[in-house]
């Protein structure tokens, strides 16, 4: 029971998510709010009109999600910090979730972070896409995160820790991280040749000294292959730096 | 462009041992090294080493080079040695470039000795880029070569003989060793040395791994978790251990970047601990005139290394005509050497390694 | 720190020599890797990333990765940690990629 | 093995393969397949110095570049790529060092002004305001055209892939093509390394390699595969906007977005036999031209050097179109190292060849008859 865990049940949600062919038209806002308290700034904050204007104040807000565009003007705006905005357009396998984060510091874009559900279990890793904190939202920031496309009604809170180990640094060059790499991987870059084209990956001054063996490792864990089938990158001159400068006086010698 | 009979690339142990039998076996050679002074990794090592009198053990690893310099100087009409000089590319043509000092040059040897050693392995986890997180390698060129402290206390991740050693050599440099970790239920150095940093109460914790590194600009803190009998971990297990120097001691790979350049065939064999050329008995790869020796063939001690160098040194000097007049009871020594190096039961992984690639 | 006594090696230094780190006066021995030098002092943070901003350290110790990349006499991207130490060196973080100028 | 059946079969996934393919599906064509004997962009495309100009000497380059680019400019959004080509349109300057370049240029830009080309002659002085760091004493004027420009070749061709698969195309990586069954002068089938693809249509897009590509049906082409060199830097803070260029000098410079120079030169002494191994001499002679016309760029340090096949055709212009001996067999080859700045027009003028359209751009004398019939433009400036 909500009012016994905190938790929204399922019969609650039921009430809130919009139809499948709804989300697959692009960004919405979800109301998570379930009990009638006095309060309405939703639908005062929201321009373009799709919350039905409140005819008690202790009315539960009304979302016409054909009205909705999923600007998330309003996510900011309530007190409660219920809206959330869900794009399941966002890729072929990704939603992006929209969520109130009023903690510090905030996370980074293009970092990950660990996607939480109701309960605050973490249930997913998710990649940072936008980290919204104007003016206008008055310390209420709004973190848009990438989760898997069939969480997109789960993940609602998301953690700093990384559970799974995805901003590790990999390629100390090019500073690309482990939860790049698996990203690539899952989109069918799965070879060290392709990483390194699309990651910079082991095109920095060390030529893939310290990173080619754990892409090599990932890539064999996520494809289930032996390390030792694994192409290699190939090996080209110079083993280390060399100024051009240097070349030029090549000739001096006996 | 200089001209040379044999250019043996790499002064380690193996180099060494190479550049000394192809000189003695009448061929010119040139020692090239990256370093200043010649030794490789032997440089670095404060202890005693193991084998037989004919790869000088109980002698110090530092020591080590000063016994092999003396035996080059027989030859030093033929052995020219090139220090603080990196190889940069071996070309399909067979040239050499290298960077000295600030200077680029050319060589054009007729055979050639791939004696490059070993890179570190490093494991991923959060923030494993911190300052303060170092290689063992690095830590014990800091430490051995230039008399600086790496740092107030030290985490050591591995405990192989190199991890195992560098807590020892650590603690003879006055830093507090808070621990020696392994994924393993049994480390995989020699218990000797594992007993030697036991004594001075170094905690060897088998079973754990870093799964997090802390600090804002250096490491002030790691997370470790147990692992079960598989490697899993276990959740629920984890702890934190201040620490500003996390030392990573997870293995070595075979550094054959020269050899994928020219074209070797290379194999990716588990056993000896990653991609080593396909080669024969006598070290010879699958380009005739370029042979291997010491850890680039396959990770192992430096007393095999020195073995391995010898005969590369030899053979690769009867490719191109300088038969030692001893050659073939050499050859039989040295392959009885490295037979009995790794004769053993910790020799077991290196027989199987080197039957899968030795053809 | 540099290590005062050691029960087996004894440590051949250069002469000692005058140096700057980021405009401060610093010491160090003559032909010591300037990473070395720096670390002896305390320094263990030699840059920060240029994308993540995040420090760097001494790392492989053999000029292999790009971990200690510093400004050297106005020079970028220079391998601190086999650079050779010399007299009178300007040593300077460096931020970012390296500006050629 | 599998067994199926395609409406084309495109062999070669460079950005000639991957433009055609999207081309096709765009229009509507159904069960396109793209093999590729690698990963996408292995061959010449993922090696090239990945310039893109529209200062060309020949009428039919300038147009066939100058669409291209055009296209570069708003390719992100009509691919909807989620990453990004990392198009740089900084301009491509290119020094006149000789009397004759001079001439050339002028004669040159002409031509480019009447096609719509913004390109304009400027004097040592001015080109020293567009890249300071260059001697301007060595030159006698440049050419400069501000739209060209540079781009990631990867993410370039992957973008076009991405776009085709959506479209249904399907691409058959790290598959080689084994031989081409033709049956009465038509093209029935494709073997492979993965199995058997029954089709109609073929497209010969195989880069260096499309020689032997088009020997399968016995078609003989007056094509070579040379192998041209290229190194990259250490990336430092941006310095250089436009492509540094000299045809007499022989060298080619860019810094990309990203931080790094690339630099590349051509050699008539290279090998023809399609090796892609690096020599000592190009580095050497790179750094030398590199350092008189640039020379700052002495304190910067190489990390890379690589190579790839440039195939040249007669002309130095790309061989397009059907060819007669055999039905349903289609090239797109020959590009002599500008096969990937004429991506996108390749891809839209093969498809519109392969289903009989008007053509955007006519390119009917580009086909492969033109070397009997002798009718060559030569194409003067190709480093």
């Amino acid at each position: 029971m909500l009012k016994s865990t905190g938790i929204p049940t399922q019969k609650d949600l039921e009430t809130v998510v919009p139809s499948k062919e709804r989300l697959a038209k692009g960004p919405v806002a979800i109301m998570e709010c379930f009990e009638k308290i006095p309060c309405n700034p939703c639908y005062t904050s929201c321009k373009r009109g799709a919350i039905k204007e409140f005819e008690d104040i202790n009315d539960r807000p009304q979302l016409n999600v054909d009205i909705c565009n999923g600007c998330g003007v309003c996510i900011s705006n309530c007190p409660g910090l219920a809206i959330f905005v869900v794009d399941e357009t966002y890729s072929e396998t990704e939603a992006l979730v929209k969520i109130p984060y009023e903690f510090s510091p905030l996370p980074e874009e293009g970092t990950y972070v660990t996607g939480l559900d109701r309960e605050g279990k973490p249930v997913c890793r998710a990649k940072v896409v936008k980290v919204q904190n104007s003016k206008a939202q008055d310390r209420t920031p709004v973190v848009a995160i990438a989760v898997p496309k069939e969480l997109s009604m789960v993940v609602r809170c998301l953690s700093l820790d990384d559970y799974y180990s995805d901003n590790t640094i990999v390629c100390r060059c090019e500073e690309v991280t482990l939860g790049e790499i698996r990203e690539y991987i899952r989109k069918g870059y799965q070879t060290i040749e392709e990483i390194k084209r699309i990651s910079r990956c082991g095109m920095g001054p060390c030529q893939g000294r310290t990173c080619s063996q754990l892409i090599l490792e990932e890539i064999a864990k996520a494809t289930g292959q032996d390390v030792a089938d694994l192409k290699v990158h190939t090996y080209r001159q110079p083993t280390l730096p060399i100024k051009l400068g240097l070349l030029v006086g090549g000739e001096d010698d006996e | 462009m200089i001209k040379t009979d044999i250019a043996v690339i790499g002064g380690g142990p193996a180099g060494i041992c190479a550049a000394i039998d192809a000189a003695a076996s009448g061929a010119r050679v040139l020692l090239i090294d990256r370093n200043s002074q010649l030794g490789g990794q032997l440089i670095k090592q404060t202890h005693m080493f193991f084998g037989s009198q004919k790869q000088h053990a109980s002698k110090r690893g530092i020591d080590i080079p000063g016994i092999l310099a003396e035996e080059m100087k027989k030859y030093q009409d033929k052995i020219e040695v090139m220090l603080d000089a990196t190889v940069l590319g071996l070309y399909e043509d067979w040239v050499l470039t290298v960077e000295q000092n600030g200077k680029y040059k050319k060589i054009a040897p007729r055979a050639i000795v791939v004696a490059t050693g070993a890179s570190e392995r490093f494991p991923a986890f959060p923030n494993n880029d911190l300052p303060g997180i170092y290689g063992a390698g690095a830590v014990q060129t800091l430490m051995n070569v230039y008399g600086v402290l790496p740092g107030e206390s030290v985490f050591m991740v591995g405990a192989g003989n190199i991890g195992l050693i560098v807590s020892y050599q650590l603690l003879q440099a006055g830093v507090k060793v808070k621990g020696v970790i392994c994924r393993s239920p049994k480390y995989g150095g020699y218990a000797v040395h594992a007993s030697k940093i036991r004594r001075m109460g170094v905690p060897i914790m088998p079973q754990h791994r870093v799964i997090y590194a802390h600090g804002k600009e250096k490491l002030e803190r790691i997370t470790l978790i147990k692992l079960d009998e598989n490697k899993k971990e276990i959740p629920g297990t984890e702890f934190d251990i201040e620490t500003d120097v996390l030392c990573i001691s997870t293995g070595l790979t075979p550094l054959g970047e020269l050899l994928w350049q020219i074209g070797c065939e290379m194999k990716f064999i588990r056993e000896l601990s990653g991609h080593v050329p396909i080669r024969n008995e006598e070290m010879e790869t699958s380009i005739p005139g370029i042979f291997v020796a010491g850890d680039v063939a396959g990770i192992e001690e430096a007393s095999s290394a020195m073995v391995e160098g010898r005969l590369a040194g030899l053979c690769c000097a009867k490719r191109l005509g300088f038969v030692n007049p001893d050659f073939d009871e050499l050859k039989q020594d040295y392959l009885k050497q490295l037979h009995d190096l790794r004769s053993g039961p910790e020799g077991d992984t290196i027989r199987k390694g080197l039957a899968k690639i030795v053809i | 720190m540099r290590i005062e006594s050691h029960p087996i090696l004894t440590f051949k230094k250069g002469r000692k020599v005058k140096f700057t780190y980021n405009g401060k006066e610093m010491e160090g021995y003559e032909g010591e890797p300037i990473a070395a030098a720096l670390h002896a002092q305390g320094v263990k943070v030699l840059g920060y990333s240029p994308n993540r901003h995040r420090p760097r350290g001494f790392y492989c110790a053999i000029g292999n990765c790009s971990s200690c990349l510093m400004v050297v006499n106005g020079k970028p991207n220079v391998r601190t940690c086999v650079e050779k130490l010399t007299e009178g060196m300007v040593v300077e973080t460096q931020r970012g990629k390296g500006d050629l100028k | 093995m599998m067994n199926k059946t395609a409406s084309v079969v495109i062999i070669g996934g460079g950005i000639s393969g991957c433009a055609i393919a999207y081309s096709l599906a765009k229009k509507g064509v159904k069960d396109v397949v793209v093999v590729e004997r690698e990963y996408l962009c292995s061959g010449a495309t993922g090696r090239c110095g990945a310039g893109v100009r529209m200062q060309w000497g020949t009428e039919m380059n300038c147009k066939l570049a100058k669409y291209s680019i055009e296209f570069f400019e708003t390719a992100n959004e009509e691919l909807e790529y989620e990453y990004d080509i990392e198009f740089k349109q900084g301009g491509y300057l290119i020094i006149a060092a000789t009397e004759k370049e001079v001439e050339q240029f002028q004669k040159n830009i002409k031509l480019q002004n009447s096609l719509g080309i913004p390109s304009r002659y400027i004097t040592p002085k001015e080109a020293k305001e567009i890249v300071p760091h260059m001697d301007e004493t060595q030159i006698l004027g440049a050419a400069f055209n501000p739209k060209d420009g540079h781009l990631n070749p990867f993410h370039t061709t992957q973008a076009y892939a991405n776009a085709a698969q959506r479209l249904g195309v399907e691409i058959m990586k790290f598959t080689e093509v084994t031989g081409i069954d033709v049956e009465n002068g038509k093209i029935k089938g494709v073997q492979t390394t993965k199995g058997y693809i029954s089709t109609p249509v073929v497209v010969n897009a195989a880069g260096g390699y499309s020689q032997l590509i088009s020997k399968m049906v016995g078609v003989e082409m007056p094509v070579f595969s040379e192998r041209h060199q290229i190194l990259v830097t250490e990336p430092v803070a941006p310095m250089q906007g436009p492509m540094f260029m000299s045809f007499s000098q022989n060298i080619y410079c860019q810094q990309t977005p990203h931080g790094s120079f690339i630099m590349g030169r051509g050699d008539p002494n290279e090998p023809r036999d399609l090796r892609i191994t690096s020599s000592w001499d190009f580095l050497e002679e790179m750094a030398k031209t590199c350092i008189r016309l640039l020379p700052p760029l002495r304190e910067l340090r190489m990390v890379r050097q690589w190579s790839g096949l440039y195939n040249m055709s007669p002309d130095r212009q790309p061989i397009y179109g059907p060819v007669k001996e055999v039905e349903g067999f289609y090239l797109a080859c020959g590009f002599s190292g500008h096969g990937f700045m004429f991506g996108p027009v390749t891809g839209v003028v093969i498809s519109e060849a392969i289903l009989g359209e008007e053509p955007t751009i006519p390119v009917h004398m580009l086909g492969l008859d033109r070397f009997e019939k002798g009718e060559l433009i030569l194409e003067p400036s190709v480093v």
